[in-house]
């Protein structure tokens, strides 16, 4: 080790020796001015509300990328699984859940809540928590920050189920809370949480203000998961979970109250719809964007089971009225070649390329839709195999472009910073 | 959009409602391959045929050929084919180590008419193999019925979650369809 | 080998031999990008021009744009941009650290016509970027001689190994050629 | 925890109970015979010359593919870097150094030497070095083994330079030996090891029987790295190396002796083949078949700075008249999509595209050669921005197939195991 210090030592000498040396030339006769290295750019101070970060599960990260100029903003390395981030409201940070093996595909395995900083994408905390999560395609459901930003919530499963509360304002391991029967983790209150129970009812767990089990109902079953079982990709509106069965109806879970109360159900799918044979499905197949209360749910023609098959069109909802405003066709994200964007700038026919094979072949569909929440909303779409992602303007639903954060895959597309408008 | 445009988009539209039927995202390292499915990237196949198992359908034909996604076991089957990667469709591949947890499925072998169970176990603890994408949805259940969510990792515990390739292992015959 | 095959194979031998004459594996990272050189991959190219800099080429111009391969800066760069991974052309992405290890290029600058000594510093820590792939080859040298080669990654030290992109910072101006 | 074993532990009651049911079913009726779970395959009992292990720096793994078949026989997840394994003669093991660090691409970082079971690629052991080996485009090189099978030099580059030295034989660290100014490691001899300085020089150090320094050599100056740089991709003739300089000139190496003797210089390239403007060029751009004495030599035509562009033909040569004896005109690897082959079965003159594209793009040339060093060698090509493998009969360089293993990228290619004969 002596030898290798020393070495790097003489180096460092030398090589300042020369820098200083550059830099006397630099400023005698430089018309650029000389600069100075070292330096490190943090994301703007207003987080923009049409960025969006998409998941990649080939270089198991998610990469920040600005919906309107293209650009990437910046990565986060999420190891094993989807590199999905939770995003409190009252922090400027970003929570992580994280799976790493000591030797990369084995040795120790170590599961952590890691906590950035949102401003320079900087790791500054860990939290331990047993290693247990769980691993499936969900994007969000996984894990979940309650309403009061104080608690995460990791599913667990062991295949026994279980929640990991971790508390993110004191970056301390709470507890592990058995779910038995019960699965995912939707945040369903200022400190409680929901989960989805093989049985068809909905378990919720309160916390006291120490992140310990302050109770926990389990409702009756409020649909039958053996006939038509809801899909685990709710989204939330207000104090709503939107929860869409196979078949394309709709059941609000209002978390408002004390006890959850199950809503009037009703169908994305009128029986026009259904003798055409439109489904719903994908990956990431609902969207909802609060101001409006428009729900967005891609759809496709196809059979029993292919409630996890891409949508070719996005089909529009105002939730309040319970029916569809508009249809969007959907065109193609697009294709990577080891994240390169193909053909983007392809002449017509060549640049209907895209779009006419994601019918051709529903695998390369558009699995993943994502909306931002600002005045000015935009739809965010993307399918498995590529790393590109088509935008849309969410009011008009017109395509607007497609933009390539460099991934290879697309596994998750969140939008969360949504508060703020952008500087125009 | 033109009107070239909209026609094809109606014919293709079309087409793929009469052709695949197939769901999919698989579990995550599945992504890997799954691009197999599109018409003009072809699944490398293996060269080598091999000799028929007793009871089993000609290995020269799509249903009984492990090689091939439609061989008779895979009908609930959801991953990287075993048999592609280093493994056969009963055994995994060399390294890696089947995972004692599995989902189970009941496939109707083409020889005999009769249903059988078939456990798929995972391969876990080297990275995603990347051959042989394929996944057949039957009954596929959300995450939160986890013993027929074919989502869900099934590479825990002492194996680890690093999840490499699927293989189906026939563990008896149908009681309910026998 | 067809006729047509041979006299295509020739002319395209020709076309290559009088255009690409940038070199190919750069560091090992840089390949996820790489195929950015592919006729029919364009690089994702920043939708947004920016302000030109006192004494730098325009921007809306290949030499100026910090985007582009051609940015007069990137004569001896060699990995991804890291202006089109969050950072600037002297400036490393967010939570990345920049390598105080480097290589030096000598470019000229066409506005003044000078030549200045640029450092092709490393981001460090976060994984292979993945954009705007870049590499310039001249005088590079093997790898035994440090100080010249491009194939060495120069994320090392407490910045650790893992390689995310690369800034290109003028630190003076090149007395030889000056 | 608790709630998370009990909750296994239930699970796998209820499971084996309904197994054990199953079992008895199956035994009952069952046609097909009642198969059991859990088996894993191990490698045929002959390791064969015909396998090669193709190295991805996407998937940071190195996967065995039978050239023959185009089967892939298993994978070595690598860490981060090129991975690169060291096969000994003796024993059947594989040596693999790794770098991996505890949070992907954070925290602690740790290098170690792991020792395969090249019958099962299953870890059997594992030495911690110094955490400070070199990262780089090299696929040999960067660590070698001694030619008695007992010895490992890792070369550390920090940015001082040295070798680690690992004794694998009893899996021990042994010593960190600092090369200043001289980086690499070749084997060059029972227990010794050369470096290439950068002045030009070979440094060679030996080993005693503890693994400790027992003597290094530098020699004068032996090529001008100003004027004319050998590349570091020699290859291994016997106890000769031979290193070929940016203008095509090969410069041998014999490490039989105590000291190094420097052969004639000789030429790849005459007048006519620099009229026409070919060089050497790609990143493992040397191939050897030691039995015909026969050298392979990626060349293409372009100018300065091109020794790192790939190849268009691969030039034969037999080594001991010093001429060239064949021009083999090189097809296109083809192109993988996420690890899967385009195209591979397309119908003239769709299957010529690759061919052509090689052409066009340089950068998706043949950037790597290797050949088996058995009776009926085969030659393996690849190029980096794709998965897929192009195999040549080496001895009449005929065109055989494609193969794909399942990478994303090409970034090594070894075939190590030539010792024996392939069971046909």
């Amino acid at each position: 080790m002596r030898a290798r210090r020393r070495g790097a030592f003489a180096f460092r000498i030398a090589f300042s020796g020369l820098l200083s040396a550059l830099l006397i030339a630099g400023l005698a006769h430089a018309e650029l001015p000389v600069e100075t290295t070292g330096q490190v750019e943090s994301l703007p101070a207003t987080l923009g509300p049409h960025w969006a970060w998409a998941a990649d599960a080939v270089l198991r990260r998610t990469a920040l990328v600005d919906l309107e100029s293209g650009r990437t903003l910046g990565t986060l390395d999420g190891g094993f699984g989807i590199t999905s981030g939770l995003f409190p409201t009252r922090r400027r940070e970003i929570y992580l859940p994280e799976t790493h093996y000591s030797r990369g595909s084995r040795g120790e395995r170590t599961d952590v809540v890691t906590i950035y900083d949102a401003a320079n994408l900087l790791p500054i905390a860990e939290v331990r928590i047993p290693p247990a999560r769980a691993f499936n395609t969900l994007v969000a459901g996984n894990a979940s920050l309650s309403d009061d930003d104080r608690f995460v919530a990791v599913f667990n499963y062991t295949p026994a189920t279980s929640l990991s509360i971790v508390d993110v304002q004191n970056r301390t391991f709470v507890a592990e809370l058995a779910t038995p029967g019960c699965s995912l983790a939707y945040a369903a209150g200022p400190r409680r949480f929901a989960s989805l129970c093989a049985d068809g009812a909905l378990l919720t767990l309160s916390l006291d203000a120490a992140g310990r089990e302050s109770g926990r109902q389990r409702s009756e079953p409020f649909f039958d998961p053996a006939k038509d079982p809801i899909t685990e990709k709710g989204v939330r509106l207000g104090d709503t979970w939107l929860f869409v069965s196979f078949e394309g109806l709709v059941h609000p879970v209002d978390v408002s109250g004390p006890a959850p109360r199950f809503g009037e159900r009703w169908s994305l799918l009128d029986s026009a719809d259904r003798r055409e044979g439109w489904r719903i499905g994908g990956q990431q197949h609902l969207a909802i964007h609060e101001a409006t209360g428009r729900l967005y749910s891609l759809v496709h023609q196809g059979g029993a089971d292919t409630h996890k098959q891409a949508g070719t069109e996005l089909w529009v909802y105002d939730v309040a009225q319970r029916r569809r405003v508009q249809r969007i066709e959907l065109r193609g994200p697009g294709f990577t070649y080891l994240g390169v964007p193909i053909g983007f700038d392809w002449p017509w026919p060549f640049s209907r390329i895209p779009d006419w094979l994601i019918r051709f072949s529903p695998d390369l569909g558009v699995g993943l839709v994502a909306v931002t929440q600002d005045a000015q909303p935009l739809l965010v779409t993307g399918s498995n195999f590529s790393g590109a992602l088509a935008i849309y303007d969410a009011l008009s639903g017109d395509f607007l472009r497609r933009v390539a954060p460099g991934n290879m895959t697309t596994v998750g597309i969140q939008t969360p910073w949504a508060g703020v408008e952008a500087p125009r | 959009m033109s009107r070239i445009d909209a026609w094809f988009a109606q014919t293709s539209r079309a087409l793929a409602r009469h052709t695949s039927r197939r769901s999919f995202l698989a579990r995550l390292g599945a992504l890997l391959a799954g691009v197999a499915s599109l018409p003009l990237l072809p699944v490398a196949r293996a060269g080598a045929a091999r000799a028929p198992a007793p009871g089993e359908p000609d290995p020269e034909t799509p249903a009984g050929d492990p090689d091939d996604c439609a061989y008779w076991r895979y009908c609930a089957i959801d991953g990287f084919l075993a048999s592609c990667c280093g493994g056969t469709h009963r055994s995994c591949p060399p390294g890696t180590e089947m995972s004692p947890l599995t989902w189970i499925g009941t496939c109707q072998n083409p020889v005999d008419g009769k249903h059988y169970i078939v456990s798929y176990n995972d391969c876990c603890g080297k990275n995603a193999c990347g051959r042989c994408f394929c996944q057949r949805n039957e009954g596929d259940k959300p995450i939160y019925v986890p013993p027929k969510s074919n989502d869900i990792d099934w590479c825990m515990g002492r194996v680890g979650v690093i999840y490499n390739s699927t293989v189906s292992v026939v563990i008896g015959l149908s009681t309910e369809k026998g």
